[in-house]
Order: structure tokens, then C-alpha cells, then sequence
């Protein structure tokens, strides 16, 4: 056992870093308030920018066929650019659904021509692409949808509503999954499509977060008209194309994205604890709690080595990784939820210039209930490990072989 | 066995939540929200001073009904349910409860009909900084007619009209009442998680104000203030609690998912169950609580310890598994999970966080096994 | 607000009392270990003897009907007399079920002659009764039942086996819920009946527990005979029936069975913190898990004062104690464990001479996990929390309008 | 990345599996079960001893086959999952680590190839009383060449040849050995909560013993070689913990109720899921104390105890919902839950309960976090 990469591994790595030592900033809580204070079109200038060089230097789409314009490289490959990346201030953010997720199921069922206008500028962060799923009614269930497709002529007519969709707003693009067919069973009546954001009759909305900020959209379909050679895969069968698309999300999330153990215990070092005698960082009963939080931490770090042991073999990984979601969010809210009632009274305050670590703690208190819903529930997660990976019965199961329109539907 | 309020205070109960339905509705909650610099409902808190509600618990010869502390504690139950965006707990529970137990006659007789009246609007100044109250690093200090440092954060410090004030003297700590209008004393507006209510950084410089209670029993008095204000403020926390679960068993109810109401799979219905057995258990130990404070019993410590232990955790799990039950619309601004996930929070840490209740618990446990 | 009887209720305390100095020992630990020294046969003869007592001096079946031989007074009542009774070593138990359970239920269906001859030597524990529902296919879900009976002339005849009968090895007579008829749906098909455990064909079994002991029963039954004049109810009404027994069974589980918060604090006192600093109970770790503890534990005693309350003022009681053994039983395991762990390797001893406490808590933690299940699982009894009291919709029921044996009924 | 076990440690792995699937089914862990003064199973023993698993950490030149921990590890794991009754961690992960960290040559001669032929059974005596272990409290006596005092309790102390026993001398504490097998040694057989694994009550009166390792340093070996049983115990609770999660999944997709599959209800569901993530947690972190073990690196310490406290409370966890998931048949002497429920007891308290691990942990990390 070790953590070393392979001789191969050692010199991308090395190319990698090389690449970015040259092409971005290092990373500083300084310099992220800086980014941070860059304008949107500033930020996505300089994103765009970034991803064109990526392009060049041959670190977009890693894993893709050397004909898509990838490298054609086994995932560990990508992870370790990943984990590069993430050392510096790389704007890498706006394309991670594009080319993670959507452009992927364009070069899944698109043909040749349609790849050829399409994988290219978003490689080289020309176009940028989002994803058409969720709508208000169909959440857990996205298969609930009802953004109706009606054919006409040559032409499909969209009408209905999209929601939770991650840059709509400067995306040139997006994978709009549709209810073509009322009278099929849900899942046999969806039909997918791509689309020119910019269509007339798309308007996208801000979504006003409860934790104030706003990272998504709602994004709504009048009269929309899409081209049929714009259909992604059979009319009926956009389930099937929203599963290739939906199994990429699975390994996009998981990172813990707020303050962990080791901010807290930064913290704990100067707060007093609760009964006054000593740093909270010397209470027995924080020091359990922290020790609790350093094990799952480091298990799921350490979890996520082993899946890339199997990627680095050339074997198919293991389930392990699946737990990143269910601990991660939960530890975020509960470690933010510690912080604020260590700091007692003033924990309340949420103000970066007065609160401790720039109010880390209380920004995760407000982001983390997000964090347990975003891209599956903890409910969604738990029994997707408990049937994929454990092989338990599904649940009983209402709405098979039932015409869609037929199917109660609630609030 | 007679441990339950009477039908009276039920019925006080009851119209209670009917006026604050009708006039405490998520819009009236979300215009202190979307403008913090309010810092309160004006209108509703001379609503609620016409009803009565300032001086239920405030003897009649200083202008209040005298109906009691049972009474104040429906009141705070229905107060907590609509997250109403009021001075109550700082006015009623901390100041109107510091002036009974430590004021002059002449203090309360010049203060407590303006609290009655909601003219006076009090609160409680004690916290200097992050972390526990801690007698040894109070640094505010009194010299026998003004007072000088800062306190932060006030809660209604911004709109209060008094405050009572925990500051160091010769003597050791002591409480002192300042009058908030005057030159001495300077506000500042604080960035909270909770801009429904009103929240302030207050600065004395040589602010004029006078001893409440006697010189070096500051500390005493504030413990014995806190309790008192645990077991009401845990009302408003079983309110705040029960208003949650309702809300997603409602949703729980009318939301399908995979064609069914959520509310029919076992995730969400022991979800649900669990909301309710902590608020049993708050609930339970917030009537004993009642109960102690109403008759000056010798167990209020244990009990408010208890009953404050039990509903700032019943009430925060309530409140993110709220929002957990609503998903995707739980998150989002429009839909008011997040006002109870924000009011939770505000009531679990002012006044002592869960943690320095549960060791006053465990202290008070000893003490009464030792006796 | 108080915690006082009424004039009425302390006049009734202080007879119970009176009572009860008369005819019980005090308790006392060293008392019951007495009391465990009876064999059971002398156990029984004491408990028997204790029951007539108590009858003749009118405190057996106090909140029954006067022409049922009971005292007719409000359930407050008996609550008093049970809170009392606690206080000394009255050997109760053989007569709460078959006094709580079944003979209500022989008394709500039977016949007057049958009640006649039945009733009153129950009540006096001159006949002890037992409850037959449960079947190692049949937990949870009692309904789905497979004991066997067949119409055979004016008897019925009897094939199955039962589970987790109490006392069935000392019980006169039982109520025992069949399954007449196997084409109707699973709840309508069953029929229940009383009869005597001295019939040819029935064979008690003591059931050897996980915890070493044997509290509990199977009974099966070869070709027992039933008269159709011991049915109780319609022929395929069992069900009905069924309810109306275990709607008492909720009430009467919930009291705390073990080690509490004031044994572990005993303990503390006499046991190291884990750091070797000082007693366990300056443990700061320890003191935030006993403040739960204590939360916990003083709630649900204050929600039974609630209960007692409406009961006392005559109107019906809150759901509020059904909280009571979802709490109780996972206190009672998480403090077992708790003190095992905090004797550290020391806790694995099991011996009442050497192990702190006469191992009271290496008891709990052996006995604990049964009371998660008896009487309704954590599962079940927060379904029934969530659907009786919450009004949340039932699971999706698969077992409806299926002949009893068309259902899959697995391992 | 090449964090994970070789293809050969793999195959090892299932070799071990398939021979205690034949050799030590529930049977044979039951026939100590019910007659506890067994301690354990000398057929067995014998036979894993042929297998050369007695020997894998051994180096050659005393007996052993060299082959490394990191073999003894995924042995460790699959002697867990099937809760074998024989003296395993006791001779292996105390006494032979003991020997092999602080041993001399010849102590090392005379004792090792015995521990890998199985000839020596060992054993390590810390314990005096309840409670964590304490450096202050220990009260043996050991005078330079006798021991006199008591030690309870010692897993397989009823079996054992040989112990290491935590003594105090003039220098402070020692470790000591003693051999069993003499007239200053009396052995009382104790009543566990898991009879499967034999204990005992040692009492020493001039007991005949050697020092192991240099006087004075008994409690810094001792920390040392609980650091490394505790990596080695961690993969005995991954075992048992994966045998819990499997049984219950089993039970739950064959065990019907309200006519469906147990398993295909949330609560279930959940339950295995939950069982699942903590698994993976100790797994991941097991591993880890396996690489810090093998690699003798600086971070054994704090790895161990993240293994430590990972595993015990997975094991727990899975041993009392393996329980709940099979209802009223868990709950029954026939059905094979209770043997993992209680071996999951004994391997959270025996070396250091888990609270002990979590402080050690923490100080741990302070003290990387410091360097």
C-alpha cells in the first residue's frame, strides 16, 4: 500500500501543475474575495479564457475519445487534474455540468454532424451548456415532469417550467428533457431535446435562495420551438438518454464544499467553552463530537483514495464514494450548527466583518440544509445505496403501467 | 393531578392564535425580513399592548392585568408559533422580569405601566462577545451614576427604549437600568441570521444610568433573570416547534412524489414521528417549567434548565427537518421553512446556548441529589 | 397548575396505600432478590393469593363494571393504584395481561353465562389468562397469521404455532386468534376464540432469550378441539376483536424496565473519566449526554402527569405517552452501553458479585434490544405515531382484497 | 494511488474466508458459546496455526513466514466476520506485537516461533479494576524477578501460556512476562458478556517473571503496542460489522410483512444504508492503520486511533440494528445476532473503550496539527 502515483500518473501530475503554475492565480481566501468581487461577465470572461487554454494544453475532456477532442486517458487522469485544480483559483466552475453532464449525452446520441458543430466550442469554453430536468412538481422524482413537447411539422412546441438549473443564465445551451406522450406510462412518455438558450420564448429567472444568494434558475418554456434533428435519442425515449446524463451527476458531487474539522478546531482554539474553564478546543464534550467528525472526514477522504486505487488498476471502482453526499452535508450543517451555539449569543451574527472566520460557520449553517436536498436528497441517497449497492426490493412502486395523465399528481 | 393549564388560559391560548393568524401572517413576518432596519412591527405591538398581552404577567398595581406567568406562557407559546417579529421576550421576559425580581418600588413604578403599555420597550444587555457568559471577562463597567463599554449582540437592542445592563464595579457585577435616548449611548444596526428581529451593537459613553438590584449581585440576578426567561422562551420554542411539524406534515400530505404523498413513505413518516416525540418532550418539561415559575417553586432552576435544554434542541431539529421535508421549496426564499430555521437558531443561542443549559442541567441535578 | 389528587383521588391513594402496607413488603432490592429466590411455584401460590386480596378489598379491575364485578370508577384510578403498588414488591405481573387484555376482550364479546363463569375467578387470580396472537411468520404484521382452524362439526379444530406468549406455561386459559378461512383477504379471514391451555394437543415451550433468560413462549397446537361456543365474535370477525385487545396492549407498555439516568449518575460518581481526570461524572463528554438523558426521561414522566391530568379532569387523553417506549428503550440501551463502555474492559464482566451495581447495566444492555421490539418495534411504533396522530397517509398496502393464500409471505 | 490491499493479500483474504466458512461456522462458535470454561477452540486453533496465520507477522528467523501485517490484517478482518472463538488478538496483536516491539533477542527466540506454531498462547494483562486504564492506578508489583498482584479482566487468560502484564517497579511501570504455568499464577474463569472468548481474573503471589523492554517504560510499550492491536482490532470489527450488514440485508429481502419484502420498506431501508456509510467510514480508516502499520510511519498513532474509534462504534451500530432488523427472532438464543452483539462489546472495550480512542484521537490531530 501507498499513496504514490504510478510513474505515468507522477508525469501528468507534473505536466498539470506545470499548467496551471502558469495559467492561474494560487489560491487565497484574499484572493477569492478578490474573484469574488469580479462582475459576472468579468468572471465568465476569465473563466472562458481559462478553458480555451485548458483546450490547447490538452486537459479538457481528459477521459474523452481522442476524436471528440479528448485525450482519450483513463478518470484517474482526470481526478488528478481535479485534485490540481482545486490547489489554485482556477474558474473551472462554469462548465463542470456542460461537459460533465450534458455534452457527454450529446456525443451519447447526437449524430456525427450535430458533434461535430457542438463538442468542440464547448471543450474550448466557446459555448457553455446547462442541464433541463427538475421542474417545481418533479423533484425526487424528475420522471413527474410536465413540460409538455407537441409536434409540429418538422418542429416541437415546448411549454413549462424548469427549475434548480445551474447558470441558465449565461448557458448558450441546454438538454431539455420533455413530456412528449401523456397517454405512456410516465417513464416511456419522455422525449429529449437540446436547445439554443437564447430561442425566443426561454426566460430565465433567478431562484431567491433561503440563504439569501442566488446560484440557480428557473427557466420558462413559451411556446418554444425546437427542430426535430434537435432530438436526443427516440421520441419515448428520454428516460433512457436522462440516465446516461443522471449517472455522471452521481460522481460530480460529494465534496464537502464549507468549513470542516479543521476550521472548527481553528475556531474552538478561541472561543471559551461553555463552562468558561478553558478553550472550547479543551471541552471533553466538543472534543467527542470533533473526534466523531475527524473519523467520517477523513473516511470519506480516504474513501475516495480507494476508489481511485481501482481507477489507477484499471478496475472498475467500488461503491465506496457513494457515502461523500450523505456525510458531507450533514457534517457541514452540524459542525456550522456547533460554531454558531459555542459562540453563544453572538453566534447569531452574520456579518463577515464581525463574525469569526468571516461568518464561515454561519454561511454554512444557511447553505447546508441546500447541500442536503441539491442533486438527491439524503432520503433519494440512502435508498439509492440501500437498492444499487445493497440490493434491496424497491419500494412498492403506483405509477407503472399507468397513462401519465392519469397519475395523481398532489400539490 | 392537575398539570395542564386551565380552560381559561386555553382559551386565552386559542385567541391568541387566532389574532396573530390573522394579523401576524407570514407577509407581516417577511416586510421586518426583507427591511431588517425596522427591527420590529410597530402596529402589531400596539396590537398585542391593547390586548393585554405586555401586562399579563405584570401585577395590577404597576398597571398590569396581574392575570400571571401560566398566562404569559400561552401567550409566548402562540408568539413563538407565528415567529412574530416583536420586542416580546426581550421586553417581557428579560426586562419586565429583571424589574420584578431586583427593581426599586420607584423603578417599577416607572417603568413596568410602560412596559404594560408597550410605551416602554426593554431588554436584557449582557454579551460583550463570542463564546458563554462569563463573570470574569465582563469588562462594561458602572461607577455608581454612568456606565461605559459595549454590548454585543442586543436582541431589540436597536428599538428598546431601556435596557438592563450586566456591568463591573467596585463592588463586582452589577445589573443597571440606562435609559437608551440619550446622548451616552450610541447604536449600531448588526447583520444578523435572524432579521426578524431586531438586533444592535450598543456602545455607553458615560451614558447615565442607575444600580437595579443591589451592587455585586449582578451575576446572581442574571442567572436568576435567565431562568426565568428559559422557560418562556422555550414556549415560544414549542410554538415554533409545533408550527414546523404541522407545516410539513401539511406538505407531507399534499406533496407526491413517485405518484404517492411523501408523507406515505417511512422516511418521512418517522422523520415526522421523531419531530413529534422531541416536542412531547419539550413541551412536557416547558409545563414544568410553567408550573415552577407560577408558584416560585425551589425546582425553577432544574425545571428551566430542563425546559430550555429540551425545546432549543426540539426546535432546531424541528426546524432543518422542515426544511428537509419540503425539499428543493424548502430552500428556496419564498416559502417560509427558513423563517422558523432562522428564529430557532436566534432563540437557541440568546440567553445561553444548549450546551451551557445542559451543564447548568447536570449542576442543578447534583445539587438536588445533594440535598 | 399542581401536581395534587383531588379530595377523591388522595381519599382512594390512601386506601390503596393502607392496602397495600397491609398485604406487600416494601420494596427493596434485596427484597426482590428474596422474591426471585421463590420458585415459580411458590411465586405463584404468593401472586395468586395477593390477586384474591385484592379483589376482596376491591382493587382488582377498579375501572370495571360494577355487574362485571368491578369498581366502575375512572382510569385515573387505577393509574393511582398502580403508581402505589409500584412502591412495593406486589407480585402483579402474572394477572396484567390476561386482566388487561384478554378477559376485556371476553368481557366485550362473550356471552353473559360465559362472562358469569369466567370473569369473576380472573379477577379473584384464581384463573390466569394468555394472549395467542403472534407467530414466528406473524410479528409485525399479527394479521398475517397462519394457525390453522377448521370447522369440524360443532368444534373447531386447531393446527399452528404461536410466539412471545407470556405465561403461557402458568395460564389457565388463553385467547387465541386463528385463521378460518385462507380464500378471504388476510384481514378477513381470521377468527378468534378462548380456551383452556389444558387441552389435549397444546404444548408450551419456553423460549430461550438472547439475554440468557426465558420471559416468553411458543405454544403449539396439534388437532386441539375448540367448541364453536368458545368463539368469541363472528366467524371471520377475529380481526375486530384482535383490535380491541391490543388497543389496551399500547397502553400498558412504556414504564422504564431498566437502569435510568440516576443509576448511571451513581455510577459516575464511583467510576474514572476517560481521561483519568477526576470522577466520570465531572466528565463534560458524560454530563452532555446525561442532561439528554435526563430531558428525555423527565419528559415523558411529566407527559404521563399529562395524561393523568385529562383523565382526572374526565376528558380524554392526549397521544402524548406514546412516546413513552420509542424513548425508553433506546435510553435504556444507550445508557447500558454508555456504563459498559465507561468501565472500559471491565465492562465485559457479567457477574453480579463483581460488576458494579449487581450488573444492572451489563443487564440492560442484554435486555434492551428486546424492548426495542416487544410490543411494536421502533418502526411500528413510529407508523403509528405518524399515521394515528399525525394523520399521514397509510403505506401502500399490497395485502387488500388478495385471498390470504394468494400473498407471498417469504421466509 | 495504490491504496489498497495486493491481489495476493486479496486472495489470502477469500482463502481465509472459505476455510472459517467450513471450519468455523455458528456450530463451532456456539459449542464454546455454551460451555464457556472451553475459552476457546483448540481443533481450530490448531488448524489456523497449520495455515501458517499464526506466523504472518512473525519474521522468519523466529519461526515465522514474513509475510507482514498487512496479511495479518485482512486475516484480522475475516477471523472477525465469522466471530471465531480462539485466542487470535490476544497472541497476536497484543503479545507478539509486545514481544516484537520491546522484546529481546532471546525473549524473541524462545516465544515467537511457539505464537507462530500456536504452541504459545499470549496474552496482554493491563486492567485492575472499572475504568479507563490508568498509569497512576496500576498496582502490580513487579520487585525485579517476582510479581505479586491481581489483574481482571484478561481476554483468554483462562488459555494463555504466557502474559504480558502492566507492573509497577522502582523505575515506575514495566512490562513484564510470566509464564502462567507456575505455582505464583492463579487463574478465576469470569462470566462476560461474551462467552465465546475466555476470561480471566489473574492473581499473582511471587509470580516468577521477566522484565520486557526497559524498566520504567511500561506505559509508553504499552500505549505502543495498543496503537498497533488497535489497527489490527479495527479490521476484526470491520468484519463483524460487514457479516452484520450482510445478515440483515439477507433477513430483509427474504422476511416478509404486510406481504412485501421488509427490505423494501424505507425504515429498512435506511437502516442498512446507514450501516453501509458507517462501514465504509471504519473500512477507509482501517485501512489507513493498516499503511501506517506496515509502513511503521509516523501517523500510526493518530491513524490508529481513527481506525479505532471508527470501527467500535460501526460494529455497535451494526450489531444492534442486525438485531432490530430481525424483530423477535433477533431477539432469540437460536438466531445468531447475539454473537456478534456481543463480540461487538467485547472488541469496543477490551484495549481502550471508545471514548479513550476519541481523546487520543484529538490529542493526536492537536499534535499534528502543531508540528
Amino acid at each position: 500500500m501507498d499513496f504514490n502515483d504510478s510513474p505515468e500518473e507522477a508525469k501528468f501530475r507534473a505536466e498539470a501543475r506545470a499548467f496551471l503554475e502558469k495559467n492561474c492565480r494560487p489560491k487565497a481566501s484574499e484572493q477569492e474575495r478578490l474573484q469574488k468581487s469580479l462582475s459576472d461577465a468579468e468572471f465568465l470572461k476569465a473563466a472562458k479564457a481559462y478553458q480555451k487554454k485548458k483546450a490547447e494544453a490538452g486537459f479538457a475532456g481528459i477521459t474523452w475519445a481522442k476524436e471528440q477532442g479528448g485525450r482519450g486517458l483513463s478518470p484517474i487522469y482526470s481526478i488528478i487534474f481535479s485534485q490540481e485544480e482545486a490547489r489554485f483559483d482556477a474558474p473551472y466552475g462554469p462548465f463542470t455540468i456542460g461537459l460533465g453532464m450534458c455534452v457527454p449525452t450529446v456525443i451519447a446520441f447526437a449524430d456525427d454532424e450535430t458533434k461535430k458543430r457542438y463538442v468542440g466550442p464547448a471543450l474550448r469554453g466557446e459555448e457553455i451548456w446547462c442541464q433541463l430536468f427538475s421542474e417545481p412538481s418533479a423533484g425526487s422524482d424528475v420522471a413527474s415532469l410536465k413540460t409538455r413537447a407537441v409536434k409540429h411539422g418538422d418542429d416541437w412546441i415546448v411549454n413549462g417550467q424548469k427549475v434548480w438549473t445551474s447558470g441558465a443564465h449565461y448557458s448558450d445551451y441546454g438538454i431539455l428533457l420533455t413530456r412528449t406522450n401523456p397517454d405512456a406510462a410516465k417513464h416511456k412518455g419522455l422525449t429529449m431535446f437540446y436547445l439554443n438558450m437564447k430561442s425566443p420564448g426561454v426566460e430565465v429567472r433567478p431562484i431567491h435562495q433561503m440563504s439569501g444568494g442566488s446560484n440557480f434558475n428557473e427557466v420558462y418554456f413559451t411556446d418554444v420551438r425546437i427542430p426535430d434533428a434537435q432530438r436526443l435519442g427516440e421520441v419515448g425515449g428520454g428516460w433512457g438518454v436522462a440516465l446516461v446524463t443522471l449517472m455522471n451527476e452521481r460522481l460530480a458531487v460529494g465534496g464537502s464544499l464549507g468549513p470542516d474539522y479543521q476550521e472548527i478546531v481553528a475556531l474552538a482554539r478561541t472561543l471559551p467553552s461553555p463552562t468558561g474553564e478553558g478553550a472550547l478546543l479543551q471541552d471533553r464534550a466538543f472534543r467527542q463530537k470533533l473526534a466523531d467528525w475527524v473519523v467520517r472526514a477523513e473516511g470519506y477522504k480516504l474513501a475516495k483514495f480507494r476508489t481511485m486505487t481501482a481507477l489507477s488498476r484499471g478496475q472498475m471502482p467500488g461503491p465506496e464514494s457513494s457515502i461523500g453526499k450523505v456525510i458531507n452535508a450533514n457534517q457541514m450543517l452540524d459542525i456550522g450548527n456547533t460554531a454558531l451555539e459555542a459562540m453563544d449569543h453572538y453566534g447569531i451574527i452574520d456579518d463577515e466583518a464581525l463574525a469569526p472566520m468571516e461568518a464561515a460557520f454561519q454561511k454554512g449553517y444557511m447553505w447546508a440544509p441546500g447541500l442536503r436536498i441539491a442533486g438527491g436528497t439524503d432520503e433519494i441517497l440512502k435508498n439509492i445505496i440501500a437498492e444499487r449497492v445493497l440490493g434491496l426490493p424497491q419500494d412498492v412502486r403506483v405509477d407503472k403501467d399507468v397513462a401519465f395523465k392519469d397519475l395523481p399528481s398532489g400539490r | 393531578m392537575n398539570f395542564d393549564f386551565s380552560d381559561e388560559q386555553k382559551a386565552l391560548k386559542d385567541e391568541a392564535r387566532k389574532f396573530l393568524s390573522e394579523k401576524c401572517g407570514p407577509k407581516v413576518v417577511r416586510a421586518v425580513l426583507d427591511s431588517p432596519e425596522r427591527g420590529y412591527d410597530p402596529d402589531l405591538w400596539r396590537a398585542v399592548a391593547e390586548l393585554g398581552w405586555l401586562g399579563a404577567a405584570v401585577p395590577e398595581e404597576f398597571g398590569g392585568s396581574g392575570l400571571g406567568r401560566l398566562e404569559l406562557c400561552v401567550l409566548a407559546e402562540e408568539v413563538g408559533r407565528a415567529v412574530a417579529p416583536l420586542p416580546f421576550s426581550s421586553s417581557l421576559y428579560f426586562f419586565a422580569e429583571a424589574l420584578m425580581l431586583a427593581g426599586s418600588e420607584a423603578q417599577k413604578q416607572t417603568l413596568l405601566p410602560g412596559v404594560a403599555s408597550g410605551a416602554v420597550i426593554g431588554c436584557l444587555a449582557t454579551s460583550e462577545g463570542p463564546g458563554a457568559l462569563n463573570a470574569k471577562k465582563i469588562e462594561a463597567r458602572f461607577d455608581g451614576a454612568v456606565l461605559n463599554g459595549a454590548k454585543i449582540p442586543v436582541t431589540d437592542g436597536g428599538i428598546a427604549t431601556h435596557a438592563v445592563v450586566l456591568a463591573r464595579e467596585a463592588a463586582g457585577l452589577s445589573l443597571v437600568l440606562v435609559a437608551l435616548d440619550q446622548p451616552g449611548v450610541t447604536r449600531e444596526t448588526l447583520k444578523t441570521l435572524d432579521p426578524t428581529r431586531g438586533h444592535a451593537k450598543l456602545s455607553f459613553a458615560n451614558a447615565k444610568a442607575e444600580r437595579l438590584g443591589a451592587a455585586g449581585q449582578g451575576w446572581e440576578l442574571t442567572e436568576a433573570v435567565l431562568d426565568r426567561a428559559a422557560v418562556l422562551l422555550a414556549f415560544e420554542q414549542v410554538g415554533g416547534s409545533q408550527a414546523c411539524l404541522e407545516m410539513a406534515t401539511d406538505f407531507a400530505k399534499n406533496r407526491y412524489a413517485f405518484s404517492r404523498p411523501i408523507g406515505s413513505f417511512q422516511a418521512i413518516k418517522h422523520k415526522l414521528a421523531d419531530m413529534y416525540v422531541a416536542i412531547e418532550v419539550a413541551r412536557s418539561n416547558a409545563y414544568y417549567g410553567a408550573w415552577a415559575l407560577s408558584t416560585e417553586a425551589a425546582e425553577l432552576p432544574f425545571a428551566a434548565a430542563a425546559a430550555r435544554a429540551a425545546a432549543s434542541d426540539a426546535y432546531y431539529y424541528c426546524a432543518k427537518e422542515n426544511v428537509q421535508t419540503h425539499g428543493g421549496m424548502g430552500f428556496t426564499w419564498e416559502v417560509d421553512c427558513h423563517l422558523f430555521y432562522r428564529r430557532a437558531k436566534l432563540l437557541a443561542v440568546q440567553a445561553g446556548a444548549p450546551a451551557v443549559w445542559k451543564e447548568k442541567l447536570v449542576q442543578r441535578l447534583e445539587a438536588r441529589n445533594a440535598a
